[in-house]
C-alpha cells in the first residue's frame, strides 16, 4: 500500500515557460526532488530557461567512434577484401590508394550519421524496449497540450497528499491540471 | 558446413572461412533471385559412329565457289556441322587467303529461307512440296515436248559443270545452254582474242611487276580473284618496289589502293589506251618489235595528247607522267577489265588496253602477262556439244519462243541481272530453277528442284586462269546436304534421264572421273605428241599405273594441279579459213564521245559489284548485308555515290533521297555525297533490290540493274552493255527514318584533319 | 530477447536458406529416358573412356552412339525391355535425348576442358563422384560452382585467370 | 516579457497548426495524377527490362544518354535539400525554418529517383548486386578502383543519411500530429513514426546535439556525392569530360538547381497549403540572393571550363568545344546559358525579381537549362569520338522519355504525398523560432520568423525587404 | 611471360574486309539488322576505318583496320565496376561476358572506341545457328563484348602444345583475321618473344601506336610507310 501512496502523479500544462518555471520553483521548495520532476515542451528550452539540471548527452562521443568504425569497415572492404581474394589482373594494381580513400570517406560519414542516430534515439529513449524501462516516456493525455503548443509539467512519485498540494501550487497559472 | 572436401584429409569440425561466406552468400542470392529451378539440359548420343571425338574440330578441304576463282579452302566441322571456312595455306589461287564473300558461305549453307525439298506450281498457283519424282516428272515432261523452245540458262562458271548442262542440251536435243556470266569476264575473253590471238581471260603476273596500269580492272574489288590479286598487289607493292596505277572513272577500293588513280571520263577508257600509246610511240624508249606489233594492229595514228585530255578529263601533266613511268619501268604490265569492258565500245577499249602490252614488250615476259590456259574440263564433259551461248542470247530466245517457251535455269538469276528481261519469262510456258533459294528467277518457277551449296557437293572447279598455271581441284562434300537438296549436276542428269535420254553417268562425280579416265587414256595415248588437244601434260600422270588409279589419286590429291611450265604466252594463231581474227583492230579513238539527251544533266551511271554483294549472290548474306562497304560505309542497302561538287550544285546531302531516271526505268535510292566521286558520274552498287532472296536480301536496297536497256549490247561479244548509261539524277525528299542509309563511318574528313596520333611505337610491354 | 537468441535464430535461418538453394545440395537427379545402369556396366569390365570417348582426349567427355551401345548389345542381353528402346532408336537411326546430370548452364559462359583436367591427373569422381556405383547417374556436387573450381584451381596451381573457363 | 509576442506567437501556433490540419483536395488530386506518371515510369521500365536495353536510342559510341544524365540532373536535385538546410541551420539563420523540412524532403525523394537511373541504365539489371561487396561463393568483389563504385558507396551514404536527416527533425513533429489525431489507423502510423517522443528535456538535448552532428556531417557527404558523380566523367579520358574543374562544378550545379526546385515547391506550397505567413518573402528574398549568386558562381566555372579547353588547343578537347560552341550543339548550349544565367541575374539582381512567383519562374528555367548542362557534359562528348570515323548521334527513345516524365511523376507523387501525411513546415523549428523571437526581443528577429499581420501582404513584405 | 601482340601493316592493307567477316564467323559476333544498324549497333569487333587525303582528282583513301588495341594501360579496365574487363596476365584485356552487367563505362572510356554492346539478345534463327563456334560463348543482351584477340584459339594453342607437352611456338595461335588476310598484312604473336613474327614487325621504323601520345601502350602496332597526320603547312 505505501507503494502505491508514493504513487501519485501530478500533471499540469502552461502556456509559457514563465509559468512552469515558477510552478517547478514552486514545487522544488515544497519538497519535491529535481528527479521527480519531468517537463515536456514543445520545442527545445533552452539552458537555463528551468531550474533544472541540464540533461547529459553523450552524442558526440559515439558519432566519433561510429564514424572510426565506418571508416576501418569501409577500408577493409576497399583494401581488405580484394587482398584476401586477389583477381588476376596482369600486374594492374587491385588495391590503389585514392580509390580506398574515396571509399573510406563514405564509409567514415555512414558510420557516424548512422551512430549520432542511434544514440539519440537511445538517449531519448525511442528505441522499441527502451521506453518502457526509462519509465518517464510514458504516454499521457496531457501530451495533447504539448501538441498544441503548451508545456506539460509532471511530477512524479508523490503521496496523494503531496500531489494535492502541488495541484494547488499549480492551479493559479496552469490551464489544465490532472 | 562444406562436404566433399575430403581429398585434403582435413577434419572438417569449424566452419570455415569460404564456408561462412557461402553461407551468406547463398542465403543473398536466394533472397535476391528465389529458389530457381535447374533447367534441364540435354546431351545426344548421336545415331551413328563417327570417328571424330565428341567437339572435336574436324577440318576438310574444300573449294570455294562463290566465284569463280577457285579459291581452295578448309572447313573447320565440330559434330558434323560446318563452322568455320579458312583460306587452305596451300592453296592454288588464294595461298591461304579468303574474301569476306567466301566466309559467308556458311550463312549460305545454313540459311533459315533455303529451299531444301522440290517445288512445284500447284493448282492454286502456289509453288507446293512435292517429291523429287514429281518434280523431275513434270519438268522433263516440259523440256521433252519441246526441246527446240526449251532454253537453259547455267550460271555456273566455265568448268566441268557448264560442260555438263552442254552435254545435256546435246543430248536431250535443246539448242546450246545460255551461260550466264558477268559481261565483262565475256568482253574479256573477246578482247583478248582480238588483241592475243586467244579467247581465254589472261593471267596478269602482277606480282612480279614493277609498273601496272590497270584500265578499268578492279583487281582489289569483287573481280576475278579479289584474293589471288589482293596478294599479288601487296607483293608488287612490298617496299615501294612497284606501283599502281588505276584509270578508272569510278573511285573503286583498286583506285582507293592504287598509287596513282587517273579517274577518266566514264567511257573514255579504250580513247585513254590509245592516247598512252600515242604518247608511248613518241617517247621513243619503246622497242621495235612492240612498236611493229602494235602498229599492225593500229594502223591509225593514235590521238595526240591534247584530243585524250579533251576527251578523258586528265590532267596533260598526268598523263604525260603516266606515260613517262610507264615508258622508264622495267616490267610494265596493262591490265583491262570491269567498267572499262561494260559499254557498248567495251570490246574495242579492252583490245586497245590489252594491245598496249604488245607494245610494252609485256606478253609472255615475267611481270607481264599470260595466256589464260586450262586443263579444258569444260570440253572433256561437253564432248562434242556445240559451246554455249552468251547471256545475251537470252533476250533474244525469249523473244523468240514465245508462250511455249521452257526455260532452265541453274544457279543463275537472269532476272535480276537483267530484270528487262521479266516480260520474257512472263510468257514462257514453263519455269525450271535449279536453286537453293527463291531468288528473283525462282520466285517465277513452276517447278523448284533445290541445289545444294558449296559445301554440301562434290566439286570439280577449274578455277578462273589468275596465275596463267591450268588446275582442276577436286573435293569431296563437307556436310551433309540440307533437306533433299541435290547437286546441281546430278539434278541436269537426272531430268535427262527423266526425259528419256540419259547420259552415260550415274552422277556428277562419276561424269568426272570418267572425263579424268578419258583424259589419262588420251595421255597415255598421245604419249610424247603434246598437240593433242585430248591430252594432259604428261607430267601429271606419271606414276600412275591406269586410269583407274589415276582417277582415284587425283580425286585424292584434290585434283590435278599444273605447274609454272605450263605457264605461256597467248599463241596468235596464223590467220586462215577458221579463224576469223580481224588484221585491224576496231580503234576506239575513231568513235564519237556518248552524248545523252539534249536540254537536261545528265550523269553516267555506274554500275558496280562491291566487295560484299557481288552481282547480288551476298545479299542474303547477314554478315555481309551487315558489312560496311570499304568507302561508302554503307550497310543493309543500295546507294547512289554523287560527287560533292554535283551534290552542292544539285542541293543533295548525303542521305537524300535521289531519282535516277534512264531511258527503260526509274530508280529512288539515299544519296551518298563522296568527295572521291567524279563529277559527272553516279557510282551504284549492284546486287541490291531482291524480290525474295531470303529474309536477309527481300526488299532490301534497289536493284540498279532495272535500268539496263536489254537492246544495248556490248558490240561483237553478246553481252548486255551496263557501262556508258546516261541518267538524270533528281532530289526528291529528305529521308524518313527508315529510308536513311546506314551509314557506318560517320566522320567523313580529311585524313589530315584526323586526329590518328602519330606517335613511336612505345613496345607494347604490359 | 537476447541478442544471442536473436543471433543464433539468424544463423540458422540463413544455414536453412543456404540448404535449399545452396551450392551442394539438394541436387536433383534428372529423369533419363532409358534406365541405364552404370554400376552394372562398370561391373561388367567397361572402362568410363569405352563410352565418354573423349572423357581424357577430348574437350567434352561426350555420349557414346546408339550404333555402338547397339553393337554391344546385340550380343548381350538384347531382349531386356530397356535395351529393346536402345535397339529400337538404332533401328529408326534416331539419336537418343539423354537428360544432363552434370550441368554448367550456358548462361555461366564456362568452356570447360575435359583433356585439359585429365591431363592434370584430376580423376573423374573429383566431379562426378562414383559414378561406377550409381545405379543412376546423379550430381554429387554443383560443378557450376565457381567458388569450388576457382578453390582447387589455386590449390593446384591452375591457372585462375577468368579467360582459362571464361570466354 | 512583453505580451505581444507571446499572444501573436500562440496565435501563430494555431494558425500554422491550422492550415496544416485542413484537407487540400489539391493535393490528393496532385497524388492521384502524378500517379498516372508513376505508372508510366514502371510501366517504361519493364518494357525496358522485357525487351533488352536497346529500347532506348543509346548507340556506339553514344553508350550513355538519358539516364545518365537524368541520374545526375536528380542527384543534383537532391541538393537542394540536406546541403541548404544543413548550411542553414549551422549557420543558423533563422529564415531556414520554414524552408528545411521542405528541402530535406525533396533531397530524400530526388536522391531516392536519382539513384534509380544508373540501374535503369544498366544493361543486365537483374544482376545490379554484382557491384555491392558482399561475400560470394564465385570470392570475387566488385572493383573499387571504379568510379561507379563510388557512386554506389557516395550515394549509399547519402540516401541513408538524408533519410535520416529528415527522419531525426520529423519525430517531434510526429508526436504532434500523433497526439493531436483521433485514435485510430491515423494516429497508429504517426505513432510508429514518433517513436514514442513526449518532448521531455533528455529527448530535445539528444536531438538538438544530434541534428547539430548531422547537420555538419551531411556537407561534406552532399559535397562528395556530387564530386564523385562527376568523376564519373572526370575520372575518364574522354575528350570533353577529363577536367579537374568537374568536381566543384558539379557541385555548384547541384546547389543551383537544388536551389531552384525548392524555389518552385515553396512557390507552390506557399500558393497551395496559403502559407504566406510563414513562408515569407523575406525567405524568398533571402534564398532568392543565394540563388543569383549560385548563378554567378556557376556561370563563372562554365567559362573557366570552356576558356581553358578553348585555349589549350588541344585537338580532341576542341572537337567537342567545336560541336557545342558552334556545331550540332550549338542551340541547346546557348539556351543553357541564356536561361542558366543571363535571366536569372536580370531578374535576381533586383528585389521586386526575388519575389515567390518571379524566383519560381526563373527556378523553371534553370531546371531547364540544368538539365541541358548534363546533357551536353554526356552526349556532345561521347558523340565525338577520337577516332572521328565513329562520330555518331543520339535521339532518346520513347522509352527514356517516358522514364524521363515518369521519374518526375513520381517525385511529385512522393512529395504530395509527403504533404499530404506530415507536416511539410517543421512545427516545433518554427515554436522554437518564434520562442527565440519572444525571448530575443529583437526588433528584427520577430518581424522575420513571426511577421506582423501587415507582412502576410505580399507588397508590404516586398517593400519591407 | 607471354604478351599477345599483333601488328598490321597498313601499306598492305586494302580495305577487303575479308577480316571482318573472319572475325564475326569466328566469334558468334550477331548481326543486329538494318534498323539496329541504322541506330549505331553494330557490333563489329574489328573494323576498317576509311579516310580522304586530298581533293578530287587528287583525293586518296586510306584504310585503318582498328579492333581493341589490348592497351597494357587500359582505360576501360579500372572503370568497370564489378572486375568484368580487366588485364589478364598475358597482356590480353579479358572480358568476362558473365560478369558484366552494362554500365558500359568501359565503352565511354576506350579512346579507340572499339567496344561493342550487346543492345539485345542476340537471334541465330535456325539453322543458322548450326554455324556458331562451340569455343565462343553466345553474348546475351546487355553485355559489352570487344576483340578478345581470338582468346579461343590461343587457349586451344595452349592446350594443344600442353598435350604434346611443349611450349607455344611462334605461328601457333593464329588470329581468324590474319587467318584470312589476302596480302597478310597482320602478324600475330608473342610480343615479349624477340624472335616471333610480331615482334620483327614491331621494331620495323615504320612501327606506330595507334594515339600514342595516351601512353595506353596498346598491344596492337600498326606499321605505315605514310605518316597519317601530315604536319600543317
Amino acid at each position: 500500500m505505501t507503494a502505491a501512496a508514493q504513487d501519485h502523479l501530478v500533471e499540469a500544462a502552461f502556456e509559457s515557460v514563465e509559468d512552469v518555471r515558477s510552478a517547478v520553483e514552486a514545487a522544488l521548495d515544497s519538497g519535491v526532488a529535481a528527479s521527480q520532476i519531468e517537463v515536456r515542451s514543445p520545442a527545445p528550452l533552452e539552458e537555463g530557461e528551468l531550474p533544472l539540471a541540464k540533461p547529459k548527452s553523450r552524442v558526440l562521443l559515439f558519432a566519433l567512434s561510429g564514424a572510426v568504425l565506418g571508416g576501418l569497415t569501409a577500408f577493409g572492404l576497399a583494401a581488405g577484401t580484394a587482398l584476401a581474394y586477389p583477381l588476376p589482373t596482369g600486374g594492374m594494381s587491385i588495391v590503389a590508394g585514392p580509390p580506398v580513400g574515396v571509399v573510406t570517406y563514405e564509409g567514415t560519414a555512414l558510420g557516424l550519421i548512422i551512430m549520432t542516430v542511434l544514440r539519440v534515439l537511445w538517449e531519448g529513449g525511442l528505441l522499441p524496449g527502451r521506453a518502457i524501462r526509462s519509465g518517464r516516456g510514458r504516454p499521457s493525455d496531457f501530451d495533447r497540450h504539448v501538441a498544441e503548443g503548451r508545456l506539460v509539467l509532471r511530477i512524479h512519485g508523490l503521496t496523494e497528499s503531496g500531489a494535492e498540494e502541488l495541484r494547488e501550487l499549480c492551479r493559479p497559472r496552469t490551464v489544465a491540471l490532472g | 558446413m562444406s562436404s566433399g572436401n575430403g581429398k585434403r584429409g582435413e577434419p572438417r569440425v569449424t566452419i570455415g572461412r569460404r564456408d561462412f561466406f557461402k553461407v551468406y552468400a547463398a542465403a543473398g542470392v536466394a533472397v535476391l533471385q528465389g529458389c530457381r529451378r535447374r533447367d534441364q539440359e540435354l546431351i545426344e548420343s548421336p545415331a551413328r559412329r563417327s570417328t571424330a571425338l565428341p567437339g572435336a574440330s574436324v577440318w576438310r578441304r574444300s573449294i570455294c565457289e562463290q566465284c569463280g576463282a577457285g579459291c581452295e579452302i578448309e572447313v573447320r566441322t565440330v559434330d558434323r556441322l560446318a563452322k568455320k571456312i579458312e583460306g587452305l595455306p596451300s592453296g592454288f589461287v588464294n595461298r591461304g587467303g579468303v574474301c569476306a564473300l567466301g566466309h559467308s558461305a556458311l550463312q549460305e549453307l545454313y540459311h533459315p529461307d533455303r529451299v531444301t525439298e522440290p517445288m512445284r506450281r500447284g493448282s492454286s498457283g502456289e509453288l507446293e512440296p512435292v517429291s523429287w519424282e514429281e518434280a523431275l516428272e513434270t519438268a522433263a515432261t516440259a523440256i521433252a515436248a519441246a526441246p527446240d523452245a526449251t532454253t537453259i540458262v547455267a550460271g555456273a562458271p566455265s568448268g566441268p559443270l557448264l560442260g555438263l548442262w552442254r552435254r545435256f542440251a546435246a543430248t536431250v536435243g535443246t539448242p546450246p545452254p545460255v551461260h550466264w556470266q558477268p559481261a565483262d569476264a565475256l568482253v574479256e575473253r573477246e578482247a583478248a582474242r582480238l588483241a592475243f590471238g586467244e579467247s581465254t581471260r589472261p593471267a596478269y603476273d602482277l606480282a612480279r611487276s614493277d609498273y601496272v596500269v590497270s584500265v578499268g580492272a578492279p583487281l582489289l574489288d569483287r573481280w576475278r580473284s579479289p584474293v589471288h590479286f589482293g596478294a599479288a598487289w601487296a607483293e608488287l607493292t612490298a617496299d615501294r618496289r612497284g606501283k599502281l596505277v588505276q584509270v578508272e572513272a569510278r573511285h573503286s577500293l583498286t583506285a582507293a589502293n592504287a598509287d596513282g588513280w587517273l579517274p577518266v571520263r566514264p567511257g573514255s577508257e579504250g580513247f585513254f589506251a590509245r592516247g598512252l600509246a600515242g604518247l608511248l610511240l613518241g617517247s621513243g624508249t619503246v622497242g621495235q618489235e612492240g612498236r611493229s606489233a602494235y602498229e599492225a594492229l593500229y594502223p591509225e595514228a593514235p590521238p595526240d595528247l591534247a584530243a585524250t585530255v579533251e576527251r578523258c578529263g586528265i590532267d596533260a601533266d598526268r598523263i604525260e607522267r603516266l606515260a613517262a613511268e610507264l615508258a622508264s619501268a622495267r616490267r610494265p604490265l596493262v591490265m583491262v577489265g570491269g567498267s572499262a569492258l561494260e559499254g557498248e565500245n567495251g570490246v574495242a577499249a579492252g583490245a586497245a588496253a590489252l594491245a598496249l602490252n604488245l607494245l610494252l614488250g609485256a606478253v609472255g615476259r615475267v611481270g607481264g602477262v599470260f595466256a589464260g590456259v586450262d586443263f579444258g574440263f569444260e570440253e572433256r564433259l561437253a564432248g562434242d556439244a556445240t559451246a554455249a551461248l552468251p547471256p545475251a542470247a537470252l533476250a533474244d530466245r525469249l523473244a523468240g519462243d514465245g508462250d511455249s517457251g521452257v526455260l532452265v535455269v541453274s544457279e543463275a538469276d537472269p532476272l535480276h541481272g537483267v530484270p528487262g528481261l521479266e516480260a520474257g519469262f512472263e510468257r514462257a510456258g514453263t519455269v525450271i530453277a535449279c536453286s537453293a533459294f527463291f531468288d528473283d528467277t525462282t520466285l517465277r518457277a513452276d517447278v523448284v528442284l533445290p541445289v545444294q551449296t558449296d559445301l554440301e557437293r562434290f566439286q570439280a572447279v577449274e578455277p578462273d586462269p589468275v596465275r596463267g598455271v591450268p588446275a582442276l581441284l577436286i573435293a569431296s562434300p563437307t556436310v551433309a546436304p540440307r533437306g533433299e537438296a541435290r547437286h546441281p549436276g546430278d539434278v541436269a542428269l537426272a531430268l535427262a534421264a527423266a526425259a528419256g535420254r540419259a547420259l552415260p553417268w550415274p552422277g556428277f562425280q562419276e561424269a568426272v572421273e570418267s572425263a579424268l579416265s578419258d583424259a589419262f587414256t588420251a595421255t597415255r595415248a598421245a604419249g610424247d605428241d603434246a598437240s593433242d588437244p585430248a591430252a594432259l601434260p604428261a607430267s601429271l600422270i606419271a606414276g600412275a599405273l591406269n586410269a583407274r588409279q589415276f582417277v582415284r589419286r587425283t580425286t585424292d590429291a584434290g585434283g590435278l594441279l599444273g605447274t609454272e611450265e605450263l605457264r605461256r604466252a597467248p599463241t596468235r594463231l596464223p590467220r586462215d579459213g577458221g579463224n576469223d581474227m580481224p588484221s585491224v583492230l576496231p580503234d576506239p579513238a575513231a568513235r564519237a564521245a556518248p552524248v545523252g539527251p539534249a536540254g537536261v544533266e545528265s550523269f553516267t551511271l555506274i554500275p558496280f559489284e562491291s566487295l560484299k554483294l557481288g552481282d547480288g549472290r551476298g545479299a542474303n548474306r547477314p554478315w555481309l548485308q551487315e558489312l560496311p562497304d570499304p568507302l561508302s560505309t554503307v550497310m543493309w542497302g543500295t546507294w547512289a555515290e554523287v560527287a560533292t561538287e554535283d551534290a552542292d550544285r544539285l542541293g543533295i546531302q548525303t542521305g537524300d533521297i535521289v531519282r535516277l531516271t534512264g531511258t527503260v526505268a526509274e530508280i529512288e535510292l539515299p544519296a551518298m555525297v563522296l568527295p572521291t566521286v567524279r563529277p559527272g558520274s553516279v557510282g551504284v552498287p549492284v546486287g541490291g533490290g531482291h524480290a525474295d532472296y531470303g529474309r536477309y536480301a527481300r526488299g532490301r536496297g534497289v536493284n540498279v540493274n532495272a535500268l539496263l536497256d536489254t537492246d544495248r549490247r556490248v558490240a561483237g561479244a553478246g553481252a548486255f552493255a551496263r557501262g556508258d548509261l546516261r541518267v538524270r539524277v533528281e532530289r526528291l525528299r529528305r529521308p524518313r527514318r527508315s529510308e536513311r542509309p546506314v551509314i557506318y563511318g560517320r566522320g567523313l574528313r580529311q585524313a589530315e584533319e584526323i586526329p590518328v596520333g602519330w606517335a613511336p611505337h612505345v613496345g607494347g610491354k604490359a | 530477447m537476447r541478442l544471442g537468441t536473436t543471433l543464433r535464430l539468424f544463423v540458422a535461418a540463413v544455414a536453412l536458406l543456404a540448404g535449399a538453394c545452396g551450392p551442394t545440395q539438394n541436387l536433383p537427379t534428372p529423369e533419363q529416358p532409358i534406365a541405364y545402369d552404370h554400376q552394372v556396366h562398370i561391373e561388367a569390365g567397361l572402362e568410363c573412356v569405352r563410352c565418354h570417348r573423349g572423357a581424357e582426349e577430348g574437350v567434352h567427355a561426350g555420349m557414346p552412339s546408339v550404333q555402338a551401345c547397339a553393337g554391344c548389345h546385340r550380343r548381350e542381353i538384347p531382349d531386356h525391355p530397356e535395351v529393346q528402346k536402345v535397339m529400337l532408336a538404332n533401328e529408326n537411326r534416331e539419336p537418343i535425348l539423354w537428360a544432363k546430370v552434370n550441368v554448367i548452364p550456358d548462361s555461366a559462359m564456362v568452356h570447360f576442358n575435359h583433356r585439359a583436367h585429365a591431363r592434370a591427373g584430376v580423376e573423374c569422381l573429383t566431379c562426378h563422384g562414383d559414378v561406377a556405383s550409381m545405379t543412376v547417374a546423379e550430381p554429387v556436387r554443383n560443378v557450376a560452382d565457381m567458388g569450388w573450381c576457382v578453390e582447387c584451381h589455386r590449390e593446384n596451381e591452375a591457372s585462375d585467370d577468368c579467360l582459362a573457363c571464361h570466354r | 516579457m512583453t505580451d505581444r509576442p507571446q499572444a501573436s506567437a500562440r496565435a501563430l501556433d494555431g494558425e500554422l497548426l491550422g492550415r496544416l490540419d485542413r484537407r487540400r483536395p489539391g493535393l490528393l488530386v496532385g497524388s492521384l495524377a502524378s500517379g498516372v506518371l508513376v505508372l508510366v515510369f514502371f510501366y517504361c521500365w519493364g518494357y525496358q527490362i522485357a525487351n533488352g536495353i536497346g529500347v532506348t536510342g543509346i548507340n556506339r559510341p553514344v553508350f550513355w544518354g538519358f539516364y545518365i544524365i537524368n541520374f545526375v540532373f536528380w542527384i543534383g536535385i537532391s541538393h537542394a535539400g540536406t546541403l541548404i538546410s544543413a548550411i542553414l541551420r549551422v549557420t543558423k539563420a533563422e529564415w531556414r525554418r520554414p524552408v528545411t523540412r521542405s528541402a530535406e524532403a525533396i533531397t530524400l525523394f530526388a536522391l531516392a529517383i536519382g539513384g534509380l537511373f544508373p540501374l535503369i541504365h544498366l544493361g543486365r539489371v537483374a544482376i545490379f548486386y554484382y557491384m555491392i561487396p558482399y561475400p560470394n561463393s564465385r570470392m570475387l568483389w566488385p572493383n573499387f578502383r571504379s568510379p561507379l563504385v563510388w557512386d554506389i558507396a557516395a550515394i549509399t551514404t547519402y540516401i541513408i543519411g538524408s533519410a535520416l536527416y529528415l527522419f531525426l527533425p520529423l519525430i517531434p513533429d510526429a508526436a504532434v500530429m500523433r497526439d493531436r489525431a483521433a485514435a485510430g489507423l491515423k494516429k497508429r502510423f504517426y505513432a510508429v513514426l514518433a517513436l514514442g517522443w513526449r518532448g521531455t528535456a533528455q529527448q530535445w538535448h539528444s536531438l538538438e546535439w544530434g541534428i547539430r552532428i548531422l547537420a555538419v556531417a551531411i556537407i561534406p557527404v552532399a559535397v562528395s556525392v556530387h564530386t564523385i558523380v562527376s568523376w564519373d566523367f572526370a575520372m575518364t579520358q574522354t575528350p570533353g569530360w577529363k577536367s579537374t574543374i568537374f568536381g566543384p562544378y558539379f557541385v555548384v550545379g547541384a546547389i543551383f538547381s537544388g536551389i531552384a526546385v525548392l524555389m518552385i515547391a515553396m512557390a507552390l506550397l506557399r500558393r497551395g497549403l496559403a502559407l504566406e505567413r510563414f513562408l515569407t518573402d523575406r525567405v524568398f528574398n533571402n534564398l532568392g540572393l543565394l540563388f543569383v549568386t549560385m548563378s554567378l558562381v556557376w556561370g563563372y566555372f562554365t567559362f573557366a571550363e570552356h576558356l581553358t579547353v578553348w585555349y589549350s588547343g588541344d585537338l580532341f578537347e576542341k572537337l567537342v568545344h567545336h560541336v557545342l560552341l558552334h556545331g550540332d550543339f550549338a542551340v541547346p548550349f546557348w539556351t543553357m546559358v541564356v536561361v542558366n544565367l543571363v535571366i536569372p541575374v536580370a531578374v535576381l539582381s533586383f528585389p521586386r525579381g526575388r519575389r515567390p512567383l518571379p524566383t519560381a519562374l526563373v527556378g523553371c528555367g534553370v531546371l531547364v537549362g540544368m538539365w541541358l548542362e548534363r546533357f551536353l557534359i554526356v552526349v556532345p562528348a561521347l558523340s565525338t569520338p577520337r577516332l572521328a570515323y565513329s562520330i555518331g548521334d543520339y535521339m532518346p527513345s520513347w522509352v527514356e522519355l517516358g522514364i524521363m516524365i515518369g521519374a518526375v511523376g513520381v517525385f511529385a507523387c512522393l512529395y504530395f504525398t509527403f504533404t499530404q501525411l506530415l507536416p511539410i513546415v517543421s512545427v516545433w523549428e518554427m515554436r522554437e523560432g518564434w520562442r527565440h523571437a519572444v525571448s530575443g526581443g529583437e526588433s528584427g528577429q520577430p518581424s522575420e520568423a513571426a511577421p506582423t499581420s501587415a507582412a502576410a501582404s505580399p507588397a508590404a513584405g516586398g517593400g519591407a525587404a | 611471360m607471354t604478351r599477345w601482340g599483333m601488328a598490321i601493316d597498313l601499306d598492305r592493307c586494302t580495305g577487303c574486309e575479308a577480316c571482318v567477316v573472319a572475325c564475326a564467323a569466328e566469334n558468334n559476333i550477331q548481326t543486329v539488322g538494318e534498323e539496329q544498324a541504322r541506330e549505331g549497333r553494330a557490333m563489329h569487333w574489328l573494323r576498317i576505318e576509311r579516310y580522304y587525303e586530298g581533293e578530287f582528282p587528287d583525293v586518296r583513301t586510306r584504310f585503318m583496320p582498328v579492333l581493341c588495341q589490348q592497351c597494357g594501360a587500359a582505360p576501360c579496365e579500372p572503370v568497370c565496376p564489378v572486375y568484368a574487363t580487366y588485364h589478364n596476365p598475358e597482356g590480353l584485356n579479358a572480358m568476362v561476358y558473365g560478369r558484366c552487367i552494362g554500365t558500359r563505362f568501359c565503352a565511354n572510356n576506350c579512346p579507340y572506341t572499339v567496344r561493342v554492346f550487346n543492345w539485345f539478345d542476340a537471334e541465330f534463327p535456325a539453322p543458322l545457328d548450326s554455324q556458331l563456334n562451340p569455343d565462343v560463348s553466345v553474348r546475351p543482351g546487355g553485355v559489352m563484348e570487344k576483340c578478345t584477340f581470338c582468346v579461343q584459339r590461343i587457349q586451344a594453342g595452349k592446350d594443344e602444345a600442353a598435350q604434346e607437352d611443349r611450349e607455344v611456338a611462334d605461328g601457333d595461335v593464329k588470329t581468324a583475321c590474319q587467318q584470312s588476310c589476302p596480302t597478310k598484312a597482320i602478324a600475330f604473336g608473342d610480343l615479349d618473344d624477340p624472335d616471333s613474327e610480331v615482334s620483327r614487325w614491331a621494331e620495323s621504323p615504320r612501327a606506330f601506336s595507334l594515339l600514342g601520345d595516351l601512353d595506353t601502350r596498346p598491344g596492337v602496332v600498326y606499321l605505315s610507310g605514310t605518316e597519317w597526320r601530315e604536319p600543317a603547312e
